[in-house]
């Protein structure tokens, strides 16, 4: 009982979160309403007893994801664009001008055709396991796998997350827009230095 | 311990309703007993008795996103490693402990390697890193 | 019960808003919220599978690394939306059709 | 049955009887209901007297009175100070971001509130003992930090961008090292949830984490700072710094929005320290074992934490009149350069302990294993 309460109120805040998301226009907006979709995603993983799975939803998409996201907004102005032409498609101001619109469309048309038609066995394959309301913690469970089945998928992680900490900070890290002009500042600052 | 249902997270769930409920019914109580009297230039953000210049909303310093960008990895590597932490001692019992020993230390090693390039690169500095130059020739 | 296919479900709308999202908005970091969301609807159905089909525990460790790669994702595509925004002063997504930035500037 | 107050409750024959009529699911919701309520109702109040506790306790250390006027030694100021902020008009700047701003104080409480659910109060008065206990109450209190960035964003003043901007980097900057230390405690251990955490120190006082070995020493200071930093507590408390940023985050919030952004902080004090106490100084358990296994145990258990409690909450008190703010670069290099290395290197350090004595104590390596 308490699995389907909590499974409704989860899938119906993703739901709604999924389309304010697509709807609004501020882009500081989208990503609370990622927040939502988030929420509402660890809610799902724990109407299906993965709650490792569930916490490291939160941590990581909560704490750091979306945050990191509020921050980039921030530091590139937030601004959406929009073609200023479109009449009907003003009402759904995300949606760019009217063939973006009608290209997402077809595509998503054609690719969940596509899928649909690939795995249209896949419910009829796969035996389903009636499973109740039990719950078996995992977490003792999944550090057994992660250090005999996944080991080398958890140590190789960590050396994917060393690559992108690099590359990321190499990126990111502050500069000035015109090098040249800096180097001339810095060396008019050793000059004088050597004066005194 | 393995005989339990989904209800151990309903406590979660009803504390989420109750701080929505104590959100609402606190903003009610205020709305009813609060005094409304707009006007004024009372609804300017305040600038030190000025009138504001401009909008707050402008671009931030990157070392915002730097020091972000540094903390969501580490998070994410310790997300990873809790589930090994937690069996530690099991596996240590069982006779396991060298061999969950190096796994663990090999894992924090890598930590250790990011932020030790962090620290010779200066992004851990707040105010250095933007004195920093790099010549492009 | 809950049946397998309401979390198809959900997962199905999770993937075309994020779909809709990459493909419609102009922002690179809404593009970026797209990917965050088709990322999600893989990750759920990796757990959804693993309850209902498989009954072990691999799919939970197939979203863990799904949510360590959204990390590690996230992270360097907004340095790189960061550092185009330092260089353009825009992030319109079709501005971003150069290979390298002019030396000029 | 299940680890929780409901599985608890469900074992006395009354209660089953109501089970057998209602049903598990229901009886477990009253159950869960009433005591959820009832613990909300209960931080709240000491989220309130904190404050209280911090003007008498101020004012003591200065040699001054403190609040002495509304009922004896002040006591009920909680209550007119909370008549005051609802009966006060609730403004919101023109220019704000009303949907954000409404949202940002919610989303501050709420992080905190939820991990009153995995909050171990005596052995069986714990909400839910979550197989991930710990790593939940981390988890679901990064919220805060989202609370403080959108509150400081959504007003459209400087002052709150600052503070907010502030407030999350050094949030989430501060969340690693706790993370860490958390990690050296679960290594000991061997679980995340609180009541294994709190399992193995009962009885005497050097059966504590804190005395386990030296590294778990040196964590304890490391996470009792980090956590003033989580807190924003002087001598972190950047995101408010009255003497550079007028309130910082919150300048712009009025009335009771600004009062439920204090209540969430005040709680989030008392939430913070009874952690550490579960994590380093033994928890619930009664120092010495004295009255274990009584009737009254539960009672007792609940009265040993929260004085602990109180105790921690007494220094952090303490050590807000007594340190100057630090600033922003002090600040973030404490983070990175200092509390995170000394963190990796207690967590490296407690695991080649564990491997080499075998999981046990200073204590017992010292003087035997016959002492417990």
């Amino acid at each position: 009982m308490f699995a389907n309460i909590l499974f409704s109120v989860s899938s119906l805040l993703v739901i709604s979160s999924c389309i304010l998301m697509m709807w609004t226009k501020n882009l500081m907006h989208s990503c609370v309403y990622l927040l939502g979709v988030l929420i509402g995603v660890a809610g799902l993983y724990l109407t299906l007893g993965a709650d490792f799975v569930a916490a490291t939803q939160i941590m990581v998409y909560v704490g750091g994801v979306v945050i990191l996201m509020l921050f980039a907004v921030m530091l590139t102005g937030g601004k959406d664009y929009q073609s200023q032409t479109q009449k009907i498609l003003n009402l759904f101001p995300s949606m760019g001008n009217k063939y973006t619109f009608m290209w997402g469309v077809g595509v998503a048309f054609v690719f969940g055709c596509t899928l649909i038609y690939f795995f249209r066995n896949l419910f009829s394959v796969i035996k389903v396991i009636e499973s109740d309301d039990s719950y078996t913690p995992t977490i003792e469970r999944l550090g057994e796998l992660l250090v005999t089945d996944h080991l080398v998928a958890f140590e190789i992680s960590s050396v994917l997350l060393l690559g992108a900490l690099v590359g990321a900070a190499i990126i990111a890290r502050p500069r000035k827009e015109r090098p040249a002009f800096i180097d001339d500042i810095v060396d008019d600052h050793h000059h004088d230095e050597e004066h005194h | 311990m393995s005989n339990q249902t989904l209800n151990v997270f309903m406590p979660i769930a009803i504390m989420m309703l109750l701080a929505a409920l104590l959100f609402g019914g606190a903003l009610l109580a205020a709305h009813l007993l609060s005094p409304k009297k707009p006007g004024g230039d009372k609804d300017l953000p305040y600038e030190c008795g000025e009138v504001p210049e401009g909008s707050a909303w402008s671009m931030f310093n990157v070392r915002f996103y730097v020091v972000g960008l540094i903390f969501i990895i580490f998070d994410v590597e310790s997300v990873l490693m809790f589930p090994v932490a937690a069996i530690f001692k099991k596996m240590n019992a069982l006779g396991n402990g060298t061999y969950i020993l190096i796994i663990f230390l090999s894992f924090i090693s890598v930590l250790l390697e990011g932020i030790a390039y962090c620290w010779k690169k200066g992004d851990l500095d707040w105010v250095k890193s933007y004195k920093r130059t790099t010549k492009i020739k | 019960m809950i049946s397998l296919k309401a979390y198809l479900f959900v997962s199905m709308i999770l993937m075309v808003t994020g779909l809709v999202v990459m493909i419609s908005r102009k922002n690179i970091v809404a593009i970026l919220l797209g990917i965050e969301l088709i990322l999600n609807s893989a990750a759920l159905n990796f757990v959804a599978y693993s309850k209902y089909a498989a009954n072990n525990l691999d799919g939970h460790i197939f979203s863990l690394f799904i949510i360590v790669i959204a990390a590690a994702e996230a992270a360097v595509g907004l340095a790189i939306v960061i550092r185009f925004f330092q260089v353009k002063e825009t992030i319109h997504i079709d501005e971003a059709s150069e290979l390298r930035e002019e030396l000029t500037r | 049955m299940e680890n929780t107050i409901a599985g608890y409750f469900l074992s006395f024959a009354p209660v089953q009887h109501l089970a057998d009529s209602l049903g598990v699911g229901f009886t477990s919701f009253l159950i869960f209901f009433a005591f959820c309520t009832l613990f909300l109702v209960i931080l709240a109040t000491v989220g309130g007297f904190g404050t209280i506790a911090e003007r008498k306790i101020s004012a003591d250390l200065q040699a001054r009175i403190g609040p002495n006027r509304v009922g004896p030694y002040g006591l009920f100021q909680l209550i007119a100070d909370g008549i005051k902020m609802i009966s006060k008009e609730d403004i919101m700047p023109r220019s704000a971001d009303k949907f954000l701003y409404y949202l940002a104080p919610f989303l501050s409480l709420f992080g905190v509130v939820c991990t009153i659910a995995v909050m171990p109060f005596s052995k069986n008065l714990i909400l839910t003992d979550l197989n991930v206990g710990v790593f939940y109450a981390i988890a679901i209190s990064s919220l805060v930090g989202v609370g403080i960035f959108l509150g400081g964003y959504a007003s459209n003043s400087k002052w709150s961008l600052l503070g907010g901007m502030r407030g999350a980097s050094q949030i989430i900057s501060y969340e690693i090292p706790v993370t860490l230390t958390i990690m050296m405690i679960v290594l000991i251990a061997g679980g995340l949830s609180f009541n294994t955490l709190v399992a193995e120190q009962a009885g005497m006082p050097w059966n504590w984490y804190i005395f386990h070995n030296p590294f778990t020493f040196i964590g304890f200071f490391v996470f009792f700072i980090s956590t003033l930093a989580e807190t924003n507590r002087a001598p972190f408390d950047l995101p408010e710094a009255e003497s550079e940023l007028v309130s910082g985050y919150h300048t712009e919030y009025t009335g009771i929005r600004f009062g439920l952004f204090a209540l969430a902080e005040y709680i989030e004090i008392f939430v913070v320290s009874a952690v550490s106490v579960s994590l380093f100084l033994g928890g619930y358990h009664i120092p010495f074992g004295l009255l274990e296994g009584t009737f009254s145990n539960e009672i007792l258990q609940f009265g040993s934490l929260f004085l602990k409690t109180c105790a921690l909450y007494y220094v952090v008190i303490w050590v807000r009149w007594t340190f100057p703010r630090l600033r922003v670069d002090q600040l973030m290099s404490i983070c990175w350069k200092y509390l995170t290395p000394i963190a990796i290197f207690n967590l490296v350090g407690t695991a080649i302990w564990i491997v080499a004595f075998d999981g046990r104590s200073m204590f017992d390596l010292f003087f035997g294993s016959g002492v417990h």
